[in-house]
């Protein structure tokens, strides 16, 4: 036992002395002067029905995006990707190029774990590959590792690009290496924000309380009053879905509908289509399917079917295989999208950017639904079942066959 | 499955001579290593049973059956490897590719035969267990790194070659097996466990099953009896790789297609056939309560997910179960041994040759008796 | 300065030592010899307190001990070299030397001391060869008995005991081995040496302790006695022990096997002949090579030179499978890990070859199976049992059974009947001579002379790799030991005249 | 990474003899009797490689930036791998350190952002303690196998880690941060700690009666008994020796994201990485053989890869297969001499297969 004593002692002691040293003896800093917002919370989320609230809601956010929900986006109509939601225009004539041509644009990237993610990476080399002037296109992927992506960060900046695009892996994790990077060329961040406005620009789209507002209330409307509503998230603690289950939890508790189960996909289909399953044996019946991802709707609605229930009021997302399966099955549905189509602005902006043009300090994005009018526009047959229709790549050259269509 | 008279031991001790041994004996004995799990399935059954009394009407308890079928199908194919002291890490990332596979083969041949795709799969599973058997019997390497790294080829190539997301749709009728019913109320998938299973069972009770645990307890006495250990080892290799293949068919046909068919898989099955009293490290076990481990784990999510238990402490509970299972095996089998080895006689071999299991010096414990 | 007295010991009844006593004088080579089975071992283990003796006294040095683990031994200064070393391959000497007790400053283990000491201590005994940094591994057996012996050294034991030291060794080795002996016992430590090998015990010994089934037969200084009195007193028996009746001459059939030239690392030139219905066997002392020829013949470390016949056709397996097929079995020596799969039922054993090789097209049914466990007379709880929870005797029918299911033509064992108790034995000696009835050629190979006389119709003895000698039914145990203790010089090589033997 | 490079090597002759007798080296590579001289050929191989390759494709790869984020990206999984080599050298194994990562962020990002830094190092490393006992209980005491029990653990952490949060939490503040940022001179300073955490564990495989022991476990367990070593304790330390490191990684991490990420362990994959990271390194699986400095090394491969992977802006999905292939060779290597064992049957030495 003194052994393990002396052990633990003698580690501890290394450790206290090393921290010290390093606290002490720290030449260069490239830390970020003062610290991050904490993003601090923790508690339950599958309470009895909704649940209490998640950490992440911010009425003030909340509000703003349902706004922007109702503004008309200014840009060409035909080109969401271009438009933006009343823009705070900011000036970019400190990283005015000499000669915008011959341009390096770097781009570190959370990773490709998912098919939206998959299908966004090609917009946006798509979208490189439009501008001539853009002679060096470098992509590090993160693979998900918020470590491996800080030094991506790290790495890119210290490269000579001329603008760097940060699709952030986690939003609080990110930031630091953010805030460096700012000091030494352009930034713009999109899809996920990051705890810093010290990037040129964050394009992003409305934003998910738009998305879950949009989803809970077409089952308000659809689903009558003391329907059994059952929510399917991907996973807790990611900010996107965050936010989008607790504007469609405001909505549901203003209701009358009764959130009977919230349950945790890990976006398996497999996984899905169980609790579903189990959702029907243990409440006889379902009367409407809010998800915060498209990525299991097809599931969910395959699990009423082979349990030989018609399928509810259900929501889902823009992918493939879901439109299909509505057209098919004539479903009542919604599609909300987080459009992939914005994988292509942060390119276009960096351009703008390194032209000196102004951009909006925060690049909105409009946010379409899909729904049963609009529905037949975005369904493009021979698209692969994990193709996300509003990605804004028609007219691109390659279409479809890059899209993995045919 | 779980019923004890498919244990391969009972046909023998009704066979053997044991004047002596009474039937109650006999029936442990034929139960075997696997007494906690079938105790641990009967309790999570009525537990199932209470919470939810429909749980057994017919169609409600078949879609149990038929959600559990893939972990069943890919314990029984972990339990031939393990049972021969080796290990497959491979197996999630099999069923992985296959359903990106399968669905990328639709996108260049939309109109293939579900029964080629099928075959197509089972031989490429066949074939990477196959290398996986190779590079660890003739090269010597550890099976734990060489599936751990199958597992990163395999995953890495099937979505580098799709691009990350297959191409193709599964069609309606290579999905029949995971999803439709036969005569309306009997789920192929099913089907396809019980046939799985009862071909378990009897892969065990032939030669070759014989032959594959003698090779885990003792791979020199198995040489020195003419046993090809290699091909042995081998063979186990490509039937779990098969196992997996079939499984991802299941999978597939359940859920479409998907980027993560198969995740945590590997570590699910192996708890599984843990939980059934196999110990790591080969030469015990029975493959019936690999597959009851299997159950077990299944009934124990389902029964989780009824009680409204959020999924965050789903594994904690599967946690604390498994390392209470597997220890309560190890304190009666060391009781056991202490009880009946004739002096002189030691204990078996501590660490038999050729076991690639990395804590081989604590494989003794994790089977009761 | 080291006595005990009246040790006894019994395990479940069976008493393995009656009160023996024995005495150890500091610088004396005392030699503690016997057949197998008289209680060697047991007395050395209960010397090292991995026993702890029924009755009887240990005193060391005027204080009386009773050891109940072996640290307590060691901490007492009793060191034992152990047959099977206890030593890491991939650690060096030092390291070895040191395990457990490593020397510490400052926390630190203080390798430049340990390395120190060790070469201190390897000087001490004039080693040469090895330096404190080498890996274990990348010495030969010797030298890592010589670094087990360094090892009791450091922890500076008065009593080395050391259990059939050269059994590992090669010829030259031994020599080595007698030196490193001589030397350490020049330092003043009691030596306990047990031995087969009455060359060595002549050589070293300054007084010898016969023991014979569990009892103190006698203890002679060694320059007052000779090999054959030595013999004798291990071999004088009363002659109870029942034996079957060797083959008539008619019994003897055609040619089974044969072996022309037959060498490899360990053996050079055999030439055997193994006839239906004859036993032969092989003496030999530990290391003679007699196990390397039975697993050369049955191809597990085949023959590299020479030339082979099974059954009249010419066949050199080079593969167990090849043998099995052509009707060769081999009950190996190793029971526990190479003849039985220990956590398999009984019955599963007993297929075991008949499932891994399609002998005779498919395995015995059940019925079968369960007649030939009859037949070797296995006594179990019935076939489902595992065959770990078996008597030594049980599992060795089991064993056999195993090969008898394969219906072989050519039958060798390697100790048949070591660590089996003596019923057990009787029926196991029975059912060979039976197998040899029915036509099969059997060869045995064992340590226990009576036992080789008592079974087999011609004695070949092996020393060094080589058949040196062949004598006929009913040799003398003398004659044998004569010719395997022989050694290097062929001086005693010269087969003694038959006599009547034990038999 | 020198002070590490020039260490004695676990088993036979330290770099600088072989560097003496050119032929010695080459024979004792191409045997690859001494993996840890392999592997840091290897790496310097796939370095040079590198070099070449990325040179030709016109980008610049022995930059400063370069070198940096190379050794940068060492840090994380060298703490855990370094950990990790403790308990496979004693013959067991780990598999719930990735998510004792995850946690771990979390309880330093909330103390820190509550109490002071001080206590959430303490607090950190006892919940280190306390998983490594655990761990190192359960396989000694209940005689569960290593591989189950620590997933058991990883389970049950994992379970803890859901339940309790839902998103990076916790907040670090700048002070702690620049553990994970500054740099003194071109070289970061978690890389000293990755070098002193090394060294710690350094000597104490090699220089303590401790490690000795360990050594003795990992390489032949009934030996070592016979011997006086208390194999059980020795397991347990080892496992909580693990843990300690793994906790490290843990506040690293913390300084370097700002905050306690629930999928910081895992997402990396740290406990299949580290242990291939370790096996890369020249240790066997079945303990017994190897040690720090040859896990280092096998870190270094990975991460020297990761950055070629970078400049040539490989698919990641390719990353994957060409890491599951080097593994797989690399181990195929060391575990060719073992196919002619040159120790007799007496010594049931340690080995991988």
């Amino acid at each position: 036992m003194t052994l393990i004593r002396n052990l633990r002692g003698r580690a501890l002691a290394a450790g206290a002395a090393l921290l010290a040293a390093v606290l002490v003896t720290s030449c260069t800093s490239d830390a970020p002067a003062e610290s991050p917002p904490a993003a601090s919370g923790s508690g339950s989320t599958a309470d009895a029905g909704t649940g209490k609230q998640s950490t992440f809601f911010e009425q003030a956010e909340y509000d703003r995006q349902l706004a922007l929900a109702g503004e008309t986006p200014e840009g060409p109509a035909d080109k969401p990707w271009e438009q933006m939601l009343n823009p705070q225009m900011t000036d970019t004539s400190q990283y005015k190029m000499a000669d915008p041509s011959g341009i390096e644009l770097c781009f570190s990237n959370a990773g490709v774990f998912n098919p939206w993610r998959q299908v966004g990476l090609k917009n946006m080399r798509a979208e490189v590959k439009l501008h001539k002037e853009i002679t060096k296109f470098t992509v590090l992927d993160a693979q998900g590792k918020d470590d491996k992506q800080i030094s991506d960060i790290q790495e890119l900046s210290a490269r000579g690009c001329d603008a760097l695009i940060v699709s952030p892996n986690t939003t609080a994790t990110l930031t630091p290496a953010v805030k460096q990077a700012c000091g030494k060329l352009p930034v713009i961040v999109f899809d996920r924000g990051v705890e810093t406005d010290c990037a040129v620009t964050f394009v992003n789209p409305i934003g998910g309380y738009a998305y879950g507002a949009v989803a809970a209330d077409f089952l308000v409307e659809k689903v009558k009053p003391k329907g059994k509503i059952l929510a399917l998230r991907i996973s807790p603690g990611v900010d996107v879905l965050e936010t989008r289950w607790s504007a469609a939890k405001v909505a549901f508790d203003k209701s009358e509908l009764d959130v009977v189960d919230v349950k945790f996909t890990d976006g398996d289909p497999a996984k899905a289509k169980s609790i579903v399953t189990d959702a029907l044996t243990r409440h006889g019946d379902i009367d409407g399917v809010w998800m915060d991802s498209g990525a299991t709707a097809v599931a969910a609605v395959e699990a009423f079917e082979d349990a030989g229930k018609d399928v509810p009021p259900i929501t889902g997302e823009d992918q493939q295989d879901f439109l299909q399966a509505w057209q098919d099955k004539d479903l009542t549905a919604i599609a909300p999208a987080y459009p992939t189509f914005q994988w292509r602005t942060p390119v276009i902006a960096a351009l703008d950017i390194l032209k000196g043009q102004k951009v909006p300090k925060e690049w909105k994005l409009p946010q379409p639904t899909i729904t049963q009018e609009n529905l037949a526009d975005y369904l493009k047959p021979g698209m692969p079942p994990l193709h996300y229709a509003m990605c804004g790549c028609e007219s691109m050259p390659g279409f479809p066959k890059d899209w993995g269509g045919k | 499955m779980s019923a004890p008279t498919e244990t391969p031991d009972t046909a023998k001790s009704a066979a053997g001579k044991a004047p002596t041994a009474a039937t109650g004996t006999r029936i442990v004995r034929a139960l075997g290593t696997g007494i906690p799990v079938y105790l641990l399935l009967a309790v999570l059954l009525l537990a199932l049973l209470i919470t939810d009394p429909g749980f057994y009407e017919p169609d409600s308890f078949l879609s149990f059956v038929k959600r559990a079928a893939p972990l069943v199908i890919l314990a029984a194919g972990q339990y031939l490897v393990i049972v021969c002291g080796e290990f497959d890490l491979s197996v999630g990332a099999i069923v992985t590719a296959g359903v990106v596979v399968a669905a990328e083969l639709y996108g260049s041949f939309p109109d293939a035969h579900w029964l080629v795709v099928t075959a197509i799969l089972l031989v490429a599973g066949g074939l990477a267990g196959l290398i996986s058997g190779l590079i660890t019997t003739v090269l010597r390497v550890p099976s734990f790194i060489t599936t751990l790294g199958m597992m990163l080829i395999l995953e890495g190539a099937a979505f580098f070659w799709t691009g990350g997301s297959p191409q193709g749709v599964l069609p309606t009728a290579f999905r029949q097996l995971g999803r439709g019913t036969a005569f309306g109320w009997l789920p192929w998938a099913v089907v396809a466990c019980l046939v799985a299973g009862t071909a378990a069972v009897l892969v065990m009770r032939s030669d070759f099953g014989r032959t594959l645990v003698a090779t885990g307890d003792s791979d020199r006495a198995a040489a020195l009896a003419g046993v090809r250990v290699i091909r042995v080892r081998t063979v186990a290799f490509i039937l779990s790789g098969a196992a997996a293949a079939l499984a991802a068919v299941l999978v597939g046909g359940f859920s479409g297609v998907s980027a993560q068919a198969g995740r945590g898989y590997e570590f699910e099955a192996i708890t599984a056939v843990v939980l059934g009293g196999v110990v790591l490290g080969g030469g015990r076990g029975s493959v019936v309560a690999a597959m009851a481990g299997a159950f077990s784990l299944q009934a124990l999510f389902t029964l989780l997910n009824l009680q409204g238990v959020s999924g965050a402490l789903e594994s904690t509970v599967q946690g604390v179960i498994v390392i209470a299972a597997v220890g309560l095996g190890a304190a009666d089998w060391s009781r056991l041994r202490h009880r009946r080895t004739p002096p002189g006689s030691g204990p078996p071999d501590r660490t038999p040759p050729g076991t690639t299991h990395p804590t081989g010096t604590h494989n003794s414990g994790g089977t009761p008796s | 300065m080291l006595t005990m007295q009246g040790v006894s010991k019994s395990f479940l009844g069976v008493r393995v030592l009656h009160d023996v006593g024995l005495d150890l004088q500091p610088g004396e080579v005392h030699a503690l010899v016997g057949e197998n089975g008289a209680g060697k071992s047991t007395l050395m283990k209960v010397l090292a307190g991995e026993h702890t003796p029924d009755t009887g006294s240990i005193t060391l040095d005027g204080t009386a001990h009773t050891f109940s683990h072996p640290g307590q031994a060691q901490a007492a200064g009793i060191g034992i070299i152990h047959q099977e070393f206890a030593l890491l391959a991939h650690r060096t000497v030092a390291e070895n030397v040191f395990l457990g007790r490593e020397p510490t400053r400052r926390g630190l283990v203080d390798r430049a001391a340990m390395e120190r000491r060790t070469a201190e201590l390897l000087a001490e005994i004039d080693e040469t060869g090895i330096t404190p940094r080498t890996l274990v591994r990348d010495l030969s057996v010797a030298r890592q008995q010589t670094v087990e012996i360094v090892k009791a050294l450091a922890s500076d034991v008065r009593v080395l005991v050391m259990d059939e030291p050269t059994a590992p060794l090669a010829e030259h080795e031994v020599a080595l081995l007698s030196a490193l002996v001589r030397r350490l016992t020049a330092r003043g430590l009691g030596i306990l040496y047990i031995s087969h090998r009455l060359k060595e015990v002549f050589d070293l010994s300054t007084r010898v302790t016969v023991l014979k089934d569990g009892r103190h037969v006698t203890t002679v200084r060694t320059a007052d006695t000779t090999p054959d009195d030595i013999v004798r007193a291990m071999v004088g028996r009363d002659l109870t022990a029942y034996y079957p009746p060797r083959a008539r001459h008619d019994e003897i059939g055609e040619v089974r096997l044969t072996v022309t030239g037959g060498g490899n690392a360990r053996l050079r030139d055999i030439d055997l002949t193994l006839r239906a219905g004859e036993v032969v066997g092989i003496a030999g002392l530990q290391g003679a090579g007699r196990t390397s020829l039975a697993r050369a013949l049955f191809g597990a470390a085949p023959f590299t030179t020479g030339a082979m016949t099974v059954g009249g056709k010419p066949l050199r397996p080079s593969r167990p499978r090849q043998a099995i097929r052509a009707g060769i079995a081999l009950v190996t020596e190793d029971r526990k890990s190479e003849g039985l799969a220990l956590r398999q039922s009984v019955r599963d054993n007993a297929l075991l070859v008949t499932r891994a090789v399609a002998v005779r097209g498919r395995p015995p049914a059940g019925r079968e199976v369960t007649a030939l466990l009859e037949r070797v007379r296995l006594q179990s709880r019935g076939e489902d049992q595992q065959a770990q929870f078996l008597s030594g005797g049980n599992q060795q029918k089991v064993v056999i059974a195993k090969w008898l299911a394969a219906g072989p033509q050519v039958l060798l064992f390697d100790e048949p009947t070591r660590g089996v108790d003596v019923g057990a034995k009787a029926a196991i000696h029975t059912l060979v001579r039976e197998l040899a009835r029915e036509g099969l050629a059997v060869l045995i190979i064992s340590s226990e002379l009576p036992e080789l006389i008592g079974m087999s119709d011609r004695i070949h003895v092996m020393s060094e790799g080589r058949l040196v000698g062949e004598l006929p039914a009913g040799a003398g145990e003398e004659s044998i030991m004569r010719l395997a203790t022989a050694g290097s010089d062929r001086a005693a090589g010269a087969p003694g005249a038959p006599r009547e033997g034990a038999a | 990474m020198t002070t590490v490079e020039s260490a004695p090597a676990p088993s036979g002759p330290p770099p600088k003899q072989t560097s003496l007798s050119m032929k010695k080296a080459l024979r004792s590579v191409r045997r690859s009797v001494d993996p840890v001289v392999g592997v840091w050929l290897a790496a310097l191989a796939v370095t040079v490689l590198g070099w070449i390759v990325v040179t030709a494709q016109g980008g610049s790869f022995l930059t400063t930036a370069n070198a940096v984020a190379i050794l940068q990206n060492c840090v994380a999984l060298g703490l855990v791998a370094v950990g990790q080599s403790a308990v496979i050298l004693t013959g067991s194994l780990d598999l719930s350190v990735a998510y004792l990562i995850s946690l771990g962020t979390l309880v330093a990002a909330e103390t820190m952002a509550s109490g002071g830094v001080v206590t959430a190092v303490i607090a950190v490393l006892a919940l280190s303690v306390a998983v490594g006992l655990a761990n190192g209980l359960i396989v000694t005491g209940l005689k569960v196998n290593a591989f189950i029990a620590t997933l058991g653990m990883a389970f049950i952490l994992r379970g803890w880690i859901e339940d309790n949060y839902t998103g990076p939490a916790g907040e670090v503040p700048v002070s702690f941060q620049r553990l994970g940022y500054d740099r003194i001179g071109p070289v970061p300073v978690s890389v000293f700690l990755l070098i002193a955490v090394a060294a710690v564990m350094w000597l104490i495989t090699r220089r303590t009666r401790l490690g000795h022991h360990m050594y003795a476990t990992g390489g032949d367990e009934h030996a070592a008994r016979l011997s006086g070593v208390r194999t059980g304790r020795t397991v347990v330390i080892a496992h909580v020796l693990c843990s300690l490191c793994v906790g490290a990684a843990a506040l690293f991490l913390a300084a370097r994201l700002g905050a306690g990420a629930p999928w910081a362990g895992t997402e990396a994959r740290y406990d299949l990485e580290s242990i291939a990271a370790v096996v890369l390194g020249g240790t066997a699986l079945a303990g017994g053989r190897g040690g720090v400095a040859g896990t280092l090394g096998g870190v270094f491969v990975l991460a020297v890869l990761d950055s070629v992977f970078n400049q040539l802006s490989v698919d990641p999905f390719f990353k994957n297969v060409v890491r599951g292939v080097v593994i797989i060779a690399a181990v195929a290597i060391y575990a060719r001499p073992r196919r002619t064992p040159k120790a007799p049957k007496a010594l049931k030495g340690g080995g991988s297969a």
